[in-house]
């Protein structure tokens, strides 16, 4: 546990002590829910489409494969015409892209930023790595599974996928946004025991409250 | 007559207060401001002397009718009474100080007895 | 003065129609920046769906009560200021609001969401926020002043302070319009306007490289829904000022179109060209070009 | 480079020399002469920029080796001095004096190798593991592949090969 | 009626008798001595009485039975029976506070004290130039034995010196007396004036001799070490006596023998004495010892006296009332002070913190400063007055200002002092005072009262202690004893019922100010309530303020007007002396503020032409020569109160470091009176013109670069409190830039302003007290995050940042509105381009305030703080009701307003049709644009609510911060040097020029003070040879002129 997330006391101006928590008086403490489809059928398969149409990306990059990722936005590729966007915030973003080999400690701040977004959001592991290790495989450091830790929607293979792939996949995820398939975000906080069992057996100083809202 | 005592009156002035200024030592200057207080004296009776004028006093030998005419000045006379007395009890009361000065100091130098200033 | 009920829908309909030719606008204008570096640039329809989309998130967060109060603030400011000042010339219908006040109040009403979103960024308690809004304002300061005295020299030139009648003193002739008749105040006016759109070289204020998008850093889902919808009327509301100030006003739609239009490509050109200012920099732009111009406008008077 | 060699012999006791090439020697040096020798070289020989400090692990010798590989600028010249520490409770002196950068490095050799430096600023801080608990990872007596079997979920179905022998049947399949 | 010789005579042959009591009968001996000095204060009592109010004639007492020449006479007229009892009265309670000293030194002590009581009144009676002779070296025998009192042995040196230097004196009168006789032939002053003596032969020079000799006993610098010296070291008791009596009667002999010299002496004397006032002032500045400052001080008055006694025929009829005036109050307050420093142990000035133990002290201390720097309601309040007018009437402008900046340095010390008192020396153990001893000193106290009171009734103008607004806040030190809450009730109900009461003879001006301060200044005291205990001295200042305040929107003439500001001015000072840090920014409001009060008192003397009772609407017949320099005195004058940049270096302290409920007394009432004094100003003079350059153009400037600069530093402070403070600089800058405008909306906007800023700057200093009191910091960037501990606090802030900058649909709007439709009329466009730039400045420093204090990140220590105390609360909420009224219905108080500014323009007025406000120019509808947005704001909202009802509540540190955590709320919260940019930009307008410049001109004085001083060099001889060189000097000077 880093220092400044240890309860310490402090004394107020009027000279009374009391006892912070960090964790419990600076972090919101609450579990995730399921939020499951509400609307008529018709209406959400319009959202569907609607997200589907618009999907923006976490500027995110977690390994070689933010490389990958430049290229899209320039004029050879242009993913903007299909809708997808970056986004500099995590709040305003639906998409996290997990672009390539993920050691623990970037695991961390890629668990941190998903729980961050706000549903429907979509997980999409980039290359070999993240699918089984790639040649990561025997690293002292890095994951080779990433759906053990998070909800994945969609891999896309290669070690790395060129950017072509990448617009291939984003249609793919959006048939699968569109079929109402990609409830990562559901099925995150119905097996949250699970998810964070996982995730806590690598991460080993565990320093932020259990969802990062 | 009456010039030679008024200059002589004016220079034991001079001479008292030359003295009560340059000299440093306490005793010195108060005998200097005596000298000075005599030089006034002198001055005081000597603008109040007529020429050919007898002193002020009446008795038989001058006659109140003809005192007005016989007598000098006598006011002169008697201011120079009053200050003489005056200028003794300055004198004292300087010379008392003088005495507790040197119990307080061991020293009638002036010059030590600067600690107040500015 | 009679207030008749009539007015209200006549100005949702005015509302309704700007906020559609917003968005739009604000993706075409994307488009052809998009164009000037060679790309096909987002679909004209990306904002409506991206504004769908935001208003379908399942999921919300709130820091708090002024957090919540930021987006509604900053768009009740969009469409006051665009209800304050008659949209169409001459058409009753597109009048809304102006007997409220006049152009004084349309300037002034400028702040109301800028600080009422300041309010609720500053709530979300992200310093990435409160740097945002410490820029902006630092540059609203210097950005503002030229507007302000070509507000004062026109004002002075009719005589009047009723966006109406300005607007009216500016028919007849091309040349009746302001930019004609007092091309510098409209000058030094332009240069404020750059800097009051957001765009570069005066968008340090968001600098999403730098502070990931200053104020609305936190914001999301509906919150930023409403502020989008604020995006697509706020820019026209402002343009709408300066239309009637300076270039005759719109006496019909499809002129408001186009001026509005042009206006904004003014912008977007000048973004596309010139990279982003720092603070100081653009302060002393604004002092050391805007104003002396904006001065010189006044003395024309 | 002979006539550095030549001059620093002069002061310093110098150990085995190896010119890599027409720029570059390495040295090895007693650990009490390396404090000294490095302040020569910086001070004297124009050695002022610290390339890097790295760590090779001899284990069948026991010992860690250190390279301070410094660069002087102005004759386009680099030397590497070495020195070779035992490996059981590997301490060194601190060079942060001389260089405020071996700070840093002295804190990875620290958590990759277990080499203390006393007095290094910030040396026990967590460098660039988070909440490591294991040996060292860059030992060599550290089994990364059994570490990460252990440690990390895997995909079933997962082939690996080795790439030498693999690369080999695949070109030469004839085993030429 | 006992005859006066008996004045003299009862303290000779008192003095004889106690010679015959036995020694040992010392406590006898005393009361003997008592009993003689209260006789002869009683002799001269009934005499004053039968001049006052018997129409007692002067009568001349002929000790011989016959007339002069061939006798003595003593002469008792009114001035004389008034000083002889001055110089008793500060014998006997000398003589009742020297108790235990006299005791132990034994009857021969008590017989030279009734000796030295009885020379003074001689000097005071004789009219015979030898006598005087006797009876100044009778005092001086006895000074110098009175000297030995002092349990300070540094005092025998001093008593020495002074005998040296007597003894020099005593040779010139001697010789001065002679040649006079032998040039006139009689001793008598009367008839040595008659006869024209110093016209004649050697009379000249015996009558400068004669002159000079009763000169050197009023201490002149720089002939007056000696004196320096005694009253540093002697007993404060003799002290308080040599000050009080010795000075009262060497300047009535000087003004007996001057008559005698015809018409080349007064100027000199005056010049002596006014030289002497200025450079002991000078000099006084850098004192450190309390008796050596006194000193200093007595030597000043004396020396102002002196220049009034010299400019005997400039002042005319009201030479006693002056002269008196300022003698009387000099000795009671210097006699007082003395006194009290006899109750001090140490002699360095902080050391009269002691006096902090004892109210009654304080008070008396209060009281006495307030004496000698001749505020009101004292006599050399109304000495001063007359006296300037006087010397204004004759355009004696030079005296005037060498009087005033003589004043203002004088004050500075003094007041410098007082602060000390007040706020130095944290923990001071109890002492106990003697009883008698402060009886002695309360009895000064309140005698400086009753001659406050005498010089009331005889100065021709209303009475200022018969004023109900000041009469009432004296009642406050009266009730000080009770508890705080009563107190602060009795203050509410009283100005609710004053307001009340005169209502009905207010027109719409002064309606707007009364109701600000009567009400306004109610409604901030509801914030009192939160203090518990007695919260001594608070109600008095504050009252005092707001009864100054009160009088000054209803002042007819110039006198009550100034008499007002004075009042108020006081009131402040003690009111903003009660902060905790404050002392320092207390002195710089104070000496400014009297600055500019001088200011104002020389301009409505230059305005009159000397009349002292002049109507304000005078003002607007003043001469064309003399307008323009009436003008820019009071422009200047009221200009310092407003805080004009320039002058505004006193205001962010002391607005920052008052208490919580002062800061919005001082900033948003206090600031008010400025204003008004600007609308009294404008409203009479005018356009005005000096030189060719409008000086209404001038305040325009000032008041534009006043609100950027004020604005602008108010961007940059991390002080949430100074920040308020600066923008108070801004917000006056702006009024009077309104103001200066000369147009009919201009005055609007200014009045406007007047109300908004009192609203909304109360709210915010409050709401900024409050959460300060919780938080125990006033720096913002160590706040933050308070919005949901502090709530009603925050919504105070927000009301009060949205009206404040204008923004519609708050109240601020409207005075944009105003203010945009004014310029359009105006005249000169360029500083209108400066108010643009200031403007959205505010939106700087406002969102600061809000975001820095209010949001952001909590820090720990803040955690568990509450909503600020309920009664600082209460008024906060008052005032948003109050904004947002105002906002909708502004035309309630305005369009009075705007009818009667009708008066003073032609056209431009508004137009208050149904809920339309409409100028010339534009039109404006409060409730619609409350309505629309509202209604705007409530649909938006509902929408909102309806996405949104289900949002998570987050805590404060679930924030995205690029994939990292924060570290500390300390660190997260942007705080600090918000506005680091826009330094860069702008930061080259923020150097301190003023201070620098301020800091200066105190700079420059107190290194004169310093090294002149020096000039003293504690040597006998040399003071001796001052003398001498004195005399000389006078007389080159004399004979060159």
């Amino acid at each position: 546990m880093k220092d400044e997330l240890k309860p310490r006391i402090v004394k107020g101006p009027d000279g009374i002590e009391f006892e912070v928590d960090p964790l419990r008086d600076y972090y919101c403490e609450a579990s995730p829910s399921v939020h499951p489809p509400v609307y008529v059928k018709i209406v959400e398969d319009f959202f569907n489409w609607a997200r589907s149409e618009s999907l923006w990306i976490l500027g995110f990059g977690t390994g070689c494969g933010a490389i990958e990722m430049r290229p899209l936005m320039t004029p050879r590729f242009d993913a903007y015409r299909f809708g997808v966007q970056w986004r500099p915030t995590p709040r305003q973003a639906n998409l996290l892209m997990i672009s390539g080999y993920l050691s623990t400690k970037t695991l961390k701040r890629a668990i941190r930023s998903y729980e961050q977004m706000q549903s429907p959001k979509y997980v999409v592991g980039l290359g070999s790595c993240t699918i089984n290790g790639g040649m990561y495989w025997d690293s002292y450091n890095t994951i080779k599974k990433l759906d053990e830790y998070l909800p994945v929607d969609l891999y896309i293979v290669g070690c790395m996928p060129r950017p072509e792939a990448l617009l291939q996949g984003f249609e793919d995820l959006k048939q699968i946004i569109r079929a109402g398939k990609a409830e990562g975000a559901n099925q995150y906080a119905e097996k949250f025991e699970w998810y964070k069992a996982n995730q806590k057996k690598v991460i080993h100083d565990w320093d932020m409250p259990d969802y990062n809202w | 007559m009456v010039h030679i005592a008024m200059l002589t009156g004016f220079v034991l002035i001079a001479i008292g207060i030359y003295g009560a200024l340059t000299n440093r030592n306490i005793l010195r200057m108060i005998v200097a401001f005596t000298v000075a207080n005599t030089g006034v004296n002198i001055v005081l009776v000597s603008v109040g002397y007529m020429m050919g004028r007898t002193a002020p006093i009446l008795d038989a030998a001058v006659p109140v009718a003809e005192a007005a005419n016989r007598i000098i000045d006598p006011v002169p006379q008697a201011l120079v009474l009053t200050a003489i007395v005056i200028g003794l009890g300055v004198t004292a009361l300087m010379l008392a100080y003088a005495y507790r000065l040197y119990d307080c100091r061991g020293s009638l130098d002036i010059s030590r007895f600067r600690d107040l200033k500015w | 003065m009679d207030f008749e009920w009539i007015r209200i829908p006549h100005a949702l309909l005015t509302l309704l129609i700007v906020f559609l030719y917003g968005l739009l606008l604000g993706a075409v204008i994307q488009k052809i920046g998009a164009r000037a570096g060679r790309r096909h640039g987002i679909p004209f329809y990306q904002n409506y769906i991206d504004l769908i989309k935001n208003y379908a998130l399942r999921t919300t967060i709130t820091h708090g009560f002024m957090f919540y109060l930021g987006p509604v603030f900053r768009l009740t400011g969009g469409v006051g200021l665009l209800l304050f000042v008659p949209t169409i010339y001459g058409v009753a219908m597109h009048e809304n609001f102006s007997f409220a006040g006049d152009l004084i109040l349309a300037l002034y009403f400028v702040f109301f969401g800028s600080l009422g979103m300041a309010l609720g960024a500053g709530e979300s308690g992200h310093p990435y926020a409160a740097i945002g809004v410490s820029r902006g304002l630092s540059q609203v300061t210097a950005a503002e002043l030229p507007f302000a005295i070509a507000v004062f020299a026109v004002a002075l030139q009719y005589q009047t302070l009723s966006v109406t009648d300005i607007v009216a003193a500016q028919q007849g002739s091309v040349f009746n319009w302001t930019v004609f008749t007092n091309p510098l105040a409209v000058t030094a006016a332009m240069m404020s306007f750059l800097g009051s759109m957001m765009r570069p070289p005066f968008d340090v204020v968001l600098a999403p490289q730098e502070i990931p998008i200053g104020p609305p850093t936190e914001y999301h889902s509906a919150y930023l829904a409403l502020m989008q919808s604020n995006r697509a009327i706020f820019p026209i509301a402002k343009m709408v000022i300066y239309m009637n100030l300076f270039f005759g006003g719109a006496a019909n739609w499809p002129v408001f179109f186009l001026k509005v239009f042009l206006l904004y490509l003014f912008a977007a050109f000048v973004g596309v060209v010139f990279p982003r200012f720092r603070v100081e920099q653009s302060v002393r732009w604004f002092l050391v070009w805007g104003v002396p111009v904006a001065v010189a406008g006044l003395f024309w008077v | 480079m002979q006539d550095l060699q030549t001059r620093l012999a002069q002061h310093t006791d110098l150990g085995e020399w190896t010119q890599q090439r027409a720029d570059l020697a390495f040295v090895t040096v007693a650990r009490e002469h390396l404090h000294g020798l490095l302040r020569h070289l910086r001070d004297h020989e124009g050695f002022t920029h610290l390339v890097l400090l790295t760590a090779v692990d001899w284990l069948e010798d026991g010992q860690f080796q250190l390279t301070y590989l410094m660069n002087n600028r102005a004759a386009a010249r680099d030397i590497g001095v070495r020195v070779l520490i035992p490996r059981e409770g590997a301490d060194m002196d601190s060079i942060h004096d001389l260089w405020p950068t071996a700070a840093t490095y002295q804190r990875e050799l620290r958590e990759m190798f277990g080499i203390d430096f006393p007095g290094s600023p910030r040396v026990d801080e967590e460098f660039i593991l988070e909440g490591w608990r294991d040996m060292p990872p860059y030992r060599r007596d550290f089994d990364t592949l059994k570490y990460a079997q252990e440690e990390f979920a895997e995909r079933p179905g997962r082939v690996s090969k080795d790439p030498e022998t693999h690369m080999k049947q695949k070109l030469y399949p004839d085993g030429a | 009626m006992v005859s006066a010789i008996h004045i003299l005579s009862t303290g000779l042959g008192a003095a004889f008798l106690l010679g015959l009591l036995p020694e040992a009968w010392r406590g006898r001996a005393h009361l003997v001595t008592l009993a003689a000095l209260a006789l002869m204060s009683a002799i001269a009592l009934s005499w004053v009485l039968a001049f006052a109010f018997d129409g007692q004639q002067m009568v001349d007492v002929f000790t011989a039975g016959v007339s002069p020449p061939f006798a003595i006479n003593l002469r008792l007229g009114m001035a004389e029976a008034a000083l002889s009892l001055t110089v008793c009265l500060s014998g006997l309670l000398s003589a009742l506070y020297l108790k235990t000293s006299l005791i132990t030194q034994g009857r021969r002590a008590m017989a030279v004290l009734l000796i030295a009581v009885m020379a003074f009144c001689g000097i005071i009676l004789t009219r015979d130039i030898f006598n005087l002779f006797v009876f100044v070296e009778l005092s001086v025998v006895s000074v110098g034995g009175l000297v030995l009192l002092s349990d300070d042995n540094r005092a025998l040196g001093a008593g020495f010196k002074y005998l040296i230097v007597s003894q020099v004196v005593s040779i010139l009168m001697l010789l001065g007396v002679i040649f006079l006789y032998h040039a006139g032939g009689t001793l008598n002053i009367d008839t040595l004036t008659a006869a024209n003596a110093a016209g004649i032969g050697t009379g000249g020079l015996a009558f400068f001799l004669l002159l000079m000799a009763v000169v050197a006993e009023a201490k002149p610098v720089p002939a007056n070490g000696w004196a320096l010296d005694i009253y540093q070291a002697a007993h404060p008791a003799f002290s308080a006596l040599f000050s009080a009596a010795a000075g009262t009667a060497a300047l009535f002999a000087v003004d007996k023998v001057l008559v005698m010299g015809g018409p080349t002496w007064p100027p000199v004397v005056a010049g002596i004495g006014l030289f002497s006032f200025v450079a002991a002032n000078v000099l006084g500045l850098s004192q450190t010892h309390d008796r050596r400052l006194l000193g200093y001080s007595s030597i000043a008055q004396i020396g102002l006296v002196l220049g009034v006694v010299g400019l005997k025929d400039v002042v005319g009829e009201h030479y006693l009332f002056i002269a008196g005036g300022i003698l009387v109050a000099h000795a009671v307050a210097k006699a007082g002070m003395f006194w009290l420093s006899g109750l001090v142990a140490e002699r360095k000035l902080s050391a009269w913190a002691v006096l902090r133990k004892n109210p009654i002290l304080l008070f008396a201390f209060a009281t006495f400063v307030a004496l000698l720097v001749g505020l009101p309601p004292f006599p050399g309040f109304y000495a001063k007055w007359e006296l300037i007018h006087a010397l204004m009437a004759q355009d004696r402008v030079v005296l005037v200002a060498l009087i005033l900046l003589g004043a203002l340095l004088e004050a500075t010390y003094l007041m410098r002092w007082f602060g000390y008192a007040l706020k130095r020396g944290a923990d001071l153990e109890s002492v106990q005072f003697e009883v008698r001893k402060v009886a002695v000193v309360l009895t000064a106290a309140l005698g400086g009262w009753g001659l406050g009171y005498v010089w009331g009734e005889l100065s021709g103008h209303a009475n200022l202690l018969h004023s109900m607004a000041l009469l009432f806040a004296l009642g406050f030190v009266v009730l000080d004893g009770l508890p705080a809450w009563v107190k602060n009730t009795v203050a509410i109900a009283g100005m609710s019922a004053f307001f009340y009461v005169s209502y009905p003879g207010y027109d719409p001006l002064q309606l707007i100010f009364a109701s600000i301060i009567l009400l306004g200044g109610a409604a901030i005291f509801v914030a009192g309530y939160h203090e518990r205990g007695r919260r001594l001295g608070f109600y008095p200042s504050a009252m005092l303020m707001y009864a100054g305040l009160a009088m000054l929107i209803v002042a007819d003439t110039t006198f009550q007007f100034f008499a007002a500001w004075e009042v108020l001015t006081v009131g402040s000072y003690f009111l903003i002396l009660r902060g905790k840090e404050s002392e320092p920014h207390a002195l710089s409001y104070i000496v400014f503020s009297l600055g500019g009060a001088f200011a104002l008192m020389a301009g409505f003397a230059l305005a009159s032409g000397g009349v002292s009772e002049f109507a304000i609407q005078g003002l607007s017949d003043v001469a064309a020569e003399a307008a323009p320099w009436v003008f820019v005195l009071l422009a200047v004058g009221f200009m310092t109160k407003t805080a004009a940049i320039g002058l505004h270096i006193w205001l962010p302290g002391a607005h920052a470091e008052a208490e919580t409920d002062v800061s919005p007394m001082v900033s948003g009432i206090l600031l008010k009176a400025g204003l008004f004094g600007l609308f009294t100003l404008l409203m009479t003079m005018g356009k005005t013109q000096m030189y060719g350059v409008e000086l209404t153009h001038v305040l325009m400037w000032i008041g534009a670069i006043s609100a950027l600069l004020g604005n602008l530093m108010a961007v940059f402070q991390e002080d949430a409190k100074r920040l308020l403070a600066y923008s108070s600089i801004g917000q006056m800058g702006y009024a009077l830039f309104g103001l200066a405008m000369m147009n009919h909306l201009g005055w609007l906007m200014a009045l406007m302003f007047v109300i908004n800023h009192y609203v909304y700057k109360s709210m915010l200093f409050l709401s900024v007290g409050g959460v300060a009191k919780r938080t125990g910091t006033k720096l913002m960037y160590r706040m933050g995050g308070l919005i949901t501990l502090m709530p009603l606090s925050f919504v105070a802030v927000l009301i009060g940042i949205i009206a404040m900058s204008g923004v519609p649909p708050l109240s601020g709007f409207g005075g944009r509105w105003i203010f945009y439709n004014a310029i359009m009329t105006a005249e000169y466009k360029l500083p209108i381009l400066i108010i643009f730039l200031s403007g959205p400045i505010a939106f700087l420093y406002l969102f600061r305030l809000i975001h820095t204090i209010f949001l952001g990140q909590l820090k720990d220590e803040h955690r568990r703080i509450t909503e600020a105390p309920f009664w600082i609360v209460v008024p906060q909420m008052l005032f948003v009701a109050f904004l947002l009224g105002f906002a909708v219905v502004p035309g309630l108080a305005l369009r009075h307003v705007d009818a009667y500014i009708a008066q003073f323009f032609v056209g431009g007025g508004l137009s208050w049709d149904g809920l339309t406000i409409t100028s010339p120019f534009g039109y404006w509808s409060p409730v619609s644009i409350m309505i629309v947005t509202g209604a705007i704001f409530a649909v938006l909202l509902a929408w909102l609510v309806f996405l949104n009802h289900k949002a998570q509540k987050v805590k404060q540190f679930n924030i995205v911060f690029a994939a990292e955590r924060p570290h500390r709320p300390e660190t997260t919260h942007f705080a600090w040097n918000f506005y680091a940019p826009y330094r860069k930009a702008f930061g080259f307008l923020l150097k301190p020029y003023a201070t620098w410049f301020w800091d200066g001109v105190a700079g420059a004085f107190h290194g004169v003070a310093e090294t002149a001083r020096r000039f003293y060099t504690g040597d006998g001889q040399v003071y001796a040879f001052h003398m001498l060189g004195f005399v000389l000097v006078v007389y080159l000077i004399a004979m060159g002129m």
